[in-house]
C-alpha cells in the first residue's frame, strides 16, 4: 500500500506529469487560460488517463509480449478508438457531462501525457494496481498545474504585462517558476 | 430580533466633530436670490406652477410632483420668480431651477396652513398625502421621497421604525443638532409615522459619539410610545440604511430590495423632525438644519437655511473662507461632491458643507495595487474591491456586474483604506455610471 | 490559396514559422530533452527523420487514402517511423536512446508532424511536401539547438561536451532540471518579442 | 468674499494615513534589527551578502522597471529579505544573481509592484536553490572572530566557490535530519546557531513582526495560522513518537520558519486578499513545511511550502470571497435549487 | 478547403481496406527492422549487464544466473517462461570455481525518482566485492555523484553489510561505515538503504547457496 501512495505522491508532485516530464504541454498551454474549463480539462484528463493505463495494461500483459514492435502503433490506435468510444459513452448515458466535457475529448487524443502514461507505464512494468495509482496521480498532477496556471493567468490578465512578456513567455516562465516551486517536494518519502 | 449595535466592516475615519458639535443652531439672514432646482429629489422633477413674474409667498407650492415618485417644491421665501432656468445644481451638473427674488422688507410670515388634530380627522392614507404634499424627502443626503417608503405595498407587514441619528459621515453635526434641540420633534414626528404605519415599535440609532443626544432623546420620550434609544458603534457608514438596519436587527436587506420588504421603515431623524412641522406649523419643507464646517470656513456654524440659499450666501453667513481654503464640498467628505460654483444652492438633501483646507486636499501620489486586503475589510457590504478596481480600469464593466457592482454603495471606505490611494469608489461610480447610459440597472 | 515558390516553402518553416519559437508546436520534446546539445541533435534528427519519412509517404499515397480515416492513417505513418527510428537509434547509439528514453516514442503525438501531414503533405506534390518536411524538421532542430545551447553552456558549462570555462565554472545546474527547459524557451521568447516591437518601432519612426 | 481657486476631487476626500511607501518603509525599519543581528553573528559577510543582493534586486528594477518604481522601495526590501534567507558565506555573484532573477522574472515579467504571482524574493532564493544547490547549503561553522569572512564571498564570478573543509557547519535543521541531533530551543530563540543570514535570531523577528501587525501592515492571521498548524502537527507526531520526531518548540524555532512567516509569508502581493483565504493559505504552509521537512528530502522547506501556496493564492481569493450583503447565502441558495427542482418535477 | 477539393466520400469496404494495408505494410516494415535491429540491442544490453555483474563481483572467472522461482533460487527456468519474469541472482565464482559471491540488482525511490543498483557481496560476511548504481535521475551536478563520482562506489568495495551513512571524512574505520557525498546527503542514503534493504530480504535464501562450488 505505501508502495502505491508512493507511486501516487510521486507522480503527483515530485515528477509532475507537466511540471517534470514536460507532458500534456499541449492543454496546459492552450487551455489554461479560465479556471472552470482548465479543471474541466483536468477531470477529463484523469478519466481518460486511467482507461488508457487500464487498456495499456491489458495490450502489455495479453497481446504485445508477443509483437513489442507493435508497441507504439497498438498503444495510439487504442487510445484515438477509446477517446472515441468515451465520447460516444458519455453523450449517450449523460449529455449534460458531455456538454461540459465534451469539448476537451477529442483535444485529449494528441495530448503526449496520455501516451507518456502507457509508455512509462510500460518501461517501469508497473503492474494493474501500480498502472493505475500511476493514472490517478498523473491526472491529479497535470490538474492541480492547469488549475493554478489558470487561476495565475487569470489574475495576470489584469496586470500590466510588459509588451514583449505577454502570451507564452509569460506563460513559460510562470510555469518555470511552478515548477521550482514544485521542486521542494523532491525527495518525498525517501527519508524516513 | 434584535443583533448587536454594530454591522462588520466599515472604517473609522477621524470625526472632526467637536468643530460644530456644541454650535447651536442659528437663522441667517435671506439671501438676495433664491434657486429651487426641480430635481432636489431620487424620482422625476417637480413640474412648475409658476411662471416668470409671479409673486409668491414663503411657503407656497411652486411646482407640483411630477409623479408618484416626486415632491413638490415650496417657496422658501417670499419674492418674485424672475426666471425659470439652469442653474448649477450640486450634483455638478445644470439643471432646470426656479429663481426668486427675494423681498427685501417682507417679514416672511408664512401663510398659516396648519393641520388640525390630525390624529383624529385623518386616515394614514390622508397622513401621507399630506406628508407628499409637505414636499418631504429624505434629509440625510439620499433625498429619496418620504412617502413612498411610507407606502408598503398592502401584503407587507411592518415592524418596525428605525430612526437614523447616526451621523456616521465625519464633521456633520446636522442630525446631531435636530435632536439636541428639538427631541420632542422627532418624537411628536415618530407619532405621526406609527400611526399611520400601524407599527407599535420604534428604535433610535444614534452613534456613542454623541452623548447629550442619547441623552436628551431618552429623556424626552414620551410615557405612551414604545420608542427605543439605541446606542451604536461609532463607524462609518453606519448611518446607510442597509448598514443600520443589520447593526440593529441583524437583518440584511436583499440585493435590489428595499427595507420594507424586511419590514423596516428607515428614516433620517431631520426627516422626522420636519414631519412633525409639517403637522404642527403647517409649513412644507422650507428650511433646513445644515453643518457649515471644515478648517476651511472661519467661523464653523449649525445653520437653519431656506432650501435653494447659494452656497456663497451661506459661507457668508459663516465668516466666509479661511486663508488656505482650497475645496468645498456639499454633504459629507466622505460621499458629499466637491463644488466649483459658489451659486450653487442648497438643497432638500444636503445635509452639510464641509470647506477642507489646502493641507486637507494636498494631491497625493497614485501606487500600483498590491492587494493589501484592506479594501476587504473594510467594505461594508463585503464586495471584493480590488477585483472590482483591476476590472474597472481594464472598462470590463460586465465582469464587473458578476462581482456584484450595483451591490456597491459608494460609501469610500475601500478609497480611505487603500495605501496606494487608488480612487477605487470613484472608479465605480464612472462604472455605474456607464453602465447607467447602457440602461442597465445598477 | 496562394501559391508559394519552393524556397518558401522549405524557409517557412525554419524561422518564419519555426514550429517551437512561433508555433508552439511540439513543446513536449523541445523542453524534455534538451538538456544537452547532444540529446537536443539527436531529438531533432530523429524528429527530421520522421517528419521527413511520413511526409514522403502520406504525400506519395494521398489520392490512395480515404478522407474520413486520412488521420488515423497519419498517425499510423507516423507511428511506424518512429518505432524504426527508436530501434534505430537503440542499435546504433544505445547511450543517446537511453537519455532520450520515452521521448523518442513521444514524438508519435507532436502535434508538429501530424500538422504538416494535415496541412501541407495532403495535398502537395512529393518534392514539395518533402522541402517542407525538411524545412519545419530544419526549424525544429534549430530550435532545439537554441534552448539545449543555452542550457548545456549555463548547465554545465559546456558544449557538445567540451568545457568552455575552464574546470572552476559552477554550473546552473537548473538549467538542466525541468524549471530550466520552461525559462530558458520563455527567455528565447521574450527575446525575440523584444526584437521583433524593436524592429518595428525603427521602422515606424 | 474672497474666492479661492477650488480644487475639484472625487470622493471620499477624506484618506487615510497608509500609503504604500509609508508600508515599505515601515517594513524596511522592522528589518534593522533583524540586519543588526545578522551582521552581529555572521560578521562582514551577512552585511556583503545583504549589499549583493539587495544591488542584484535594484539593478532590474532600474533598468526596466517603470519609472520611479525605485522610490517605492519594495525592490529594496526583496533585495533585502533575499540576503537574509542566503547563507553567509555564499559567493557575492551568487547573491547578486539572485537578487536580479528575483526581481526580473519574478516581478517585472508580471509588470512590477502588486503584479506578481510568486514572492520575488524567494522565487529568487528558489532559482539559487535549484541552480547552486551546494553552495547554498554550504553553512559557516558558528564562534571564530568576528572579523572574519564565513566562506568564499569573493569567488570571481561564475566561478565556484573554494569551501575548505572544517569550516562548514550544519543548521539544526540539518543535524536533525540527517544526525539526528536535537538544538536547544533557547540557542534557537537567541540566535547562536548555524544558518542563513537573517534566521538565525527568532526573538528579534518575533518583535518586529508583533510591531507590523499591530500597524496592521502585515495580516496576523498569516503567521498564526502557520504557528498554529506546525505547532500542532508536529505536537501530534512528537506525542506518538518523541525519539524519532522532533519537538514541536524545535520545529517552531528552527530555520526560516520565523523569518518565512513573518517577512515572506506575509508579503500583501502574494499572500491572499480574504481572511478566510490567509487562515488557509498559513495552514497550507505550516503543513506543508511539517510534511517535506519531516517526510522530504530537505532539511528546511519553508521556502517552497510559501512558494507552492503563492501559487493557489489567486485560487484562494476566488474560492474564498465573502458573501456580498444581501445576497442570499449558498444554505438558501440551494434551497432555492431544491425547491426549483421539486417544481420542476411536479 | 473548398468544397471541390473534399475527396467523394468512400465507400465503407474502401475505408477498411485501406486501413488494413496500411496496417499491414506497417507491420511488414517494423518487423523487417526489428529483425534487423533486435540482436544488437540485445547484444548490448546483455553485454551492459555482463560488465556490470563482472564489475560489482570483481571480475570473477565465471558466473551463473539464478532465477527467483516460487521462492528458490534454480538456475533453470520452467518451460515456457522467459527471463525478465522471475528476479534474478548471479552467483560469481574464481578460477578454481569457488564461490566468489551473489550480484543482486535492487531499485527504490530516491531523491527525484527510482535509483537502481548492482551490487556484489558475500552472504557469509556480508562483505562487499563492489556496487554501482544502474539508473538514477537524482539533481545533477549534486545527488548523480552517486553514479558520476567514483569514490563513492569504490569504496563500497571494503565495506561490510549492513552499512551506516557518515559524514565524509567523519568515520572511525569500522567496515559497516561509508562516506555519504557532501551535500546529497538523501541520495547517499537511498543507496545505503537500498543495500542494506537488499540484505535482510536476499540473505536468507542465499546463505545456504554460498558454499556451493561451480557445478
Amino acid at each position: 500500500m505505501g508502495d502505491l501512495i508512493w507511486i501516487l505522491l510521486s507522480t503527483m508532485v515530485v515528477n509532475n506529469f507537466t511540471l517534470a516530464y514536460f507532458l500534456g504541454l499541449c492543454p496546459f498551454m492552450g487551455v489554461s487560460g479560465r479556471v472552470e474549463t482548465a479543471f474541466r480539462m483536468g477531470m477529463a484528463n484523469i478519466f481518460v488517463l486511467v482507461l488508457t493505463s487500464i487498456c495499456s495494461w491489458a495490450l502489455n500483459t495479453y497481446v504485445l509480449d508477443y509483437a513489442p514492435y507493435l508497441r507504439l502503433i497498438s498503444f495510439i490506435v487504442v487510445i484515438a478508438s477509446l477517446v472515441q468510444i468515451v465520447e460516444m459513452a458519455i453523450k449517450k448515458l449523460s449529455p449534460t457531462l458531455f456538454q461540459q466535457l465534451g469539448i476537451y475529448l477529442p483535444l485529449i487524443t494528441t495530448n503526449c501525457a496520455i501516451l507518456g502514461l502507457a509508455i512509462f507505464q510500460t518501461n517501469r512494468e508497473y503492474n494493474f494496481f501500480q498502472g493505475l495509482f500511476f493514472a490517478l496521480g498523473a491526472g491529479l498532477g497535470l490538474t492541480l498545474a492547469l488549475v493554478l496556471m489558470a487561476s495565475i493567468r487569470e489574475d495576470a490578465e489584469r496586470a500590466a504585462v510588459p509588451a514583449a512578456a505577454r502570451g507564452m513567455a509569460l506563460v513559460l516562465i510562470i510555469a518555470g517558476s511552478l515548477s521550482m516551486a514544485f521542486m521542494g517536494f523532491a525527495g518525498l518519502g525517501s527519508a524516513a | 430580533m434584535f443583533g448587536k449595535d454594530f454591522f462588520k466592516h466599515g472604517v473609522h475615519p477621524p470625526e472632526f466633530k467637536e468643530l460644530t458639535a456644541q454650535e447651536p443652531t442659528r437663522r441667517i439672514p435671506f439671501p438676495k436670490e433664491i434657486i429651487l432646482p426641480l430635481a432636489q429629489h431620487i424620482g422625476a422633477p417637480a413640474v412648475p406652477l409658476v411662471k416668470v413674474g409671479d409673486r409668491v409667498e414663503r411657503g407656497d407650492k411652486i411646482a407640483d410632483a411630477g409623479g408618484f415618485v416626486s415632491v413638490p417644491i415650496h417657496a422658501s421665501a417670499s419674492g418674485v420668480v424672475t426666471k425659470i432656468a439652469r442653474a448649477p445644481h450640486p450634483n455638478g451638473s445644470w439643471s432646470e431651477a426656479i429663481h426668486l427674488e427675494v423681498d427685501t422688507w417682507s417679514a416672511q410670515e408664512p401663510r398659516p396652513r396648519i393641520i388640525s388634530n390630525w390624529q383624529e380627522n385623518l386616515s394614514p392614507k390622508e397622513i401621507i398625502d399630506a406628508i407628499q404634499q409637505g414636499g418631504l424627502v429624505g434629509m440625510g443626503g439620499a433625498a429619496f421621497p418620504t412617502h413612498v417608503k411610507l407606502s408598503p405595498p398592502p401584503e407587507q407587514k411592518l415592524d418596525l421604525i428605525l430612526l437614523n441619528g447616526c451621523e456616521c459621515e465625519p464633521y456633520l453635526t446636522t442630525d446631531h443638532r435636530s435632536m439636541v434641540e428639538f427631541p420632542d420633534r422627532v418624537h411628536l414626528g415618530t407619532r405621526i409615522l406609527m400611526k399611520c404605519l400601524g407599527v407599535q415599535k420604534a428604535i433610535v440609532g444614534i452613534e456613542r459619539n454623541k452623548p447629550d443626544a442619547i441623552e436628551i432623546m431618552r429623556a424626552t420620550v414620551p410615557s405612551d410610545l414604545d420608542i427605543e434609544i439605541l446606542p451604536l458603534e461609532v463607524k462609518y457608514p453606519q448611518g446607510a440604511e442597509k448598514m443600520l438596519i443589520k447593526a440593529v436587527t441583524n437583518r440584511e436587506v436583499p440585493t435590489g430590495g428595499l427595507p420594507m420588504h424586511i419590514g423596516v421603515v428607515v428614516q433620517n431623524v431631520a426627516s422626522v423632525a420636519t414631519i412633525a412641522e409639517i403637522f404642527e406649523t403647517g409649513l412644507p419643507l422650507i428650511e433646513r438644519i445644515l453643518t457649515v464646517t471644515g478648517r476651511g470656513v472661519r467661523q464653523p456654524r449649525n445653520l437653519i437655511v431656506p432650501i435653494g440659499t447659494p452656497l456663497e450666501d451661506i459661507l457668508q453667513a459663516c465668516g466666509g473662507f479661511a486663508e488656505d481654503a482650497a475645496e468645498v464640498i456639499m454633504g459629507g467628505p466622505m460621499m458629499g461632491i466637491a463644488q466649483g460654483n459658489l451659486r450653487t444652492p442648497i438643497l432638500k438633501g444636503t445635509s452639510g458643507v464641509v470647506v477642507l483646507t489646502t493641507e486637507d486636499v494636498k494631491p497625493k501620489d497614485v501606487y500600483p495595487c498590491i492587494r493589501c486586503g484592506h479594501c476587504l475589510d473594510a467594505c461594508p457590504v463585503f464586495l471584493d474591491p480590488q477585483i472590482l478596481g483591476s476590472l474597472g480600469l481594464h472598462q470590463d464593466y460586465e465582469t464587473m456586474m458578476e462581482h456584484h457592482l450595483s451591490t456597491c454603495m459608494l460609501c469610500g471606505c475601500c478609497s480611505y483604506v487603500c495605501p496606494s490611494r487608488i480612487p477605487l469608489s470613484h472608479i465605480f461610480g464612472v462604472a455605474k455610471a456607464s453602465l447607467r447610459s447602457q440602461g442597465v440597472r445598477v | 490559396m496562394r501559391e508559394t515558390t519552393p524556397s518558401e516553402d522549405f524557409l517557412r518553416g525554419v524561422w518564419k514559422e519555426n514550429p517551437v519559437l512561433v508555433q508552439m508546436l511540439g513543446l513536449c520534446p523541445a523542453l524534455a530533452v534538451t538538456n544537452s546539445v547532444e540529446n537536443s541533435l539527436a531529438m531533432g534528427i530523429a524528429t527530421f527523420f520522421v517528419l521527413c519519412g511520413s511526409s514522403l509517404f502520406v504525400s506519395l499515397l494521398k489520392h490512395f487514402i480515404p478522407h474520413e480515416v486520412r488521420i488515423s492513417t497519419y498517425i499510423m505513418i507516423i507511428a511506424t517511423f518512429v518505432t524504426v527510428a527508436d530501434m534505430g537509434l537503440e542499435a546504433l547509439v544505445p547511450t543517446v536512446h537511453k537519455a532520450l528514453g520515452a521521448f523518442i516514442a513521444l514524438i508519435v503525438v507532436n502535434c508538429m508532424i501530424l500538422g504538416r501531414q494535415e496541412a501541407f503533405a495532403s495535398k502537395r506534390p512529393v518534392g514539395r511536401s518533402l522541402l517542407d518536411a525538411a524545412g519545419s524538421g530544419l526549424g525544429f532542430l534549430l530550435a532545439l539547438l537554441m534552448i539545449g545551447g543555452v542550457r548545456e553552456i549555463l548547465g554545465s558549462g559546456s558544449f557538445l561536451g567540451h568545457p568552455l570555462f575552464g574546470p572552476h565554472y559552477e554550473p546552473w545546474v537548473i538549467m538542466i532540471l525541468p524549471p530550466g527547459g520552461f525559462l530558458t524557451l520563455g527567455f528565447w521568447l521574450l527575446g525575440m518579442n523584444w526584437f521583433r516591437a524593436r524592429k518595428q518601432q525603427r521602422r515606424v519612426s | 468674499m474672497n474666492k479661492p481657486r477650488l480644487v475639484l476631487s472625487a470622493s471620499p476626500h477624506l484618506l487615510g494615513a497608509d500609503s504604500t511607501p509609508r508600508i515599505m518603509m515601515t517594513v524596511l525599519l522592522s528589518l534593522l534589527p533583524v540586519v543588526a543581528a545578522a551582521i552581529y553573528t555572521f560578521g562582514p559577510s551577512a552585511f556583503l551578502i545583504l549589499c549583493a543582493s539587495t544591488l542584484g534586486a535594484l539593478l532590474p528594477e532600474k533598468l526596466v522597471g517603470k519609472q520611479g518604481s525605485l522610490k517605492d522601495g519594495s525592490a529594496l526590501i526583496t533585495g533585502v529579505l533575499l540576503g537574509l534567507t542566503l547563507p553567509p558565506g555564499m559567493p557575492l555573484w551568487m547573491a547578486f544573481l539572485g537578487g536580479f532573477f528575483g526581481i526580473a522574472f519574478g516581478k517585472l515579467i508580471f509588470g512590477g509592484l502588486g503584479q506578481n504571482a510568486f514572492n520575488p524574493a524567494l522565487l529568487g532564493r528558489a532559482f539559487l536553490q535549484a541552480a547552486f544547490p551546494v553552495a547554498i547549503t554550504t553553512w559557516p561553522k558558528t564562534g571564530g572572530p568576528w572579523m572574519a569572512l564565513r566562506g568564499d564571498n569573493f569567488a570571481l564570478p561564475l566561478m565556484s566557490p573554494q569551501v575548505v573543509d572544517g569550516t562548514t557547519g550544519a543548521t539544526p535543521l540539518g543535524l536533525f535530519k540527517f544526525e539526528h541531533v536535537p538544538t536547544s530551543t533557547s540557542s534557537l530563540f537567541f540566535g547562536s546557531t548555524s544558518g542563513s543570514v537573517g534566521e538565525t535570531c527568532a526573538w528579534i523577528i518575533l518583535l518586529c513582526g508583533l510591531l507590523l501587525a499591530w500597524k496592521n501592515y502585515l495580516n496576523w492571521r498569516i503567521p498564526i495560522s502557520i504557528f498554529a498548524t506546525t505547532f500542532l502537527f508536529t505536537g501530534v507526531l512528537w506525542l506518538i513518537d518523541a525519539n524519532h520526531y522532533p519537538s514541536p518548540w524545535f520545529m517552531l524555532f528552527s530555520g526560516g520558519m520565523m523569518l518565512g512567516a513573518v517577512y515572506m509569508a506575509t508579503d500583501m502581493v502574494t499572500s491572499p486578499t480574504t481572511n478566510l483565504g490567509c487562515w488557509i493559505f498559513g495552514a497550507g504552509i505550516g503543513l506543508l513545511v511539517v510534511i517535506i521537512r519531516i517526510w522530504g528530502g530537505l532539511p528546511e522547506g519553508m521556502m517552497y511550502s510559501i512558494l507552492f501556496m503563492n501559487a493557489f493564492v489567486p485560487f484562494l481569493n476566488r474560492a474564498t470571497r465573502p458573501k456580498v450583503f444581501g445576497a442570499p447565502s449558498r444554505a438558501e441558495l440551494r434551497a432555492a435549487k431544491r425547491a426549483q427542482k421539486q417544481e420542476d418535477q411536479t | 478547403m473548398s468544397q471541390a477539393d473534399q475527396p467523394k466520400s468512400a465507400s465503407a469496404a474502401s475505408i477498411v481496406l485501406t486501413l488494413c494495408f496500411a496496417g499491414v505494410l506497417a507491420g511488414l516494415l517494423l518487423v523487417v527492422v526489428y529483425q534487423a535491429t533486435q540482436p544488437r540491442i540485445q547484444a548490448y544490453k546483455d553485454k551492459m549487464l555482463k560488465l556490470a555483474v563482472e564489475e560489482v563481483l570483481q571480475h570473477p572467472a565465471s558466473y551463473q544466473t539464478l532465477y527467483l522461482v516460487d521462492g528458490k533460487l534454480t538456475p533453470d527456468l520452467p518451460a515456457g517462461s522467459s527471463a525478465h519474469d522471475f528476479e534474478q541472482v548471479f552467483h560469481g565464482f574464481d578460477q578454481q570455481g569457488h564461490s566468489l559471491g551473489f550480484a543482486l540488482v535492487h531499485a527504490r525511490a530516491g531523491f527525484q525518482d527510482t535509483v537502481r543498483v548492482i551490487f556484489g557481496y558475500h552472504p557469509q560476511t556480508g562483505d562487499m566485492l563492489g556496487m554501482r548504481v544502474l539508473e538514477s535521475k537524482e539533481t545533477p551536478g549534486l545527488g548523480d555523484k552517486i553514479e558520476k563520482e567514483a569514490w563513492f562506489g569504490e569504496q563500497f568495495s571494503s565495506c561490510t553489510l549492513p552499512l551506516i551513512g557518515v559524514k565524509a571524512g567523519k568515520g572511525t574505520g569500522d567496515r559497516h561505515e561509508v562516506d555519504m557525498i557532501t551535500g546529497a546527503t538523501i541520495s547517499s542514503r537511498a543507496v545505503i538503504r537500498i543495500l542494506n534493504e537488499a540484505f535482510t530480504e536476499w540473505n536468507p535464501l542465499l546463505q545456504p547457496l554460498a558454499e556451493e562450488e561451480q557445478p
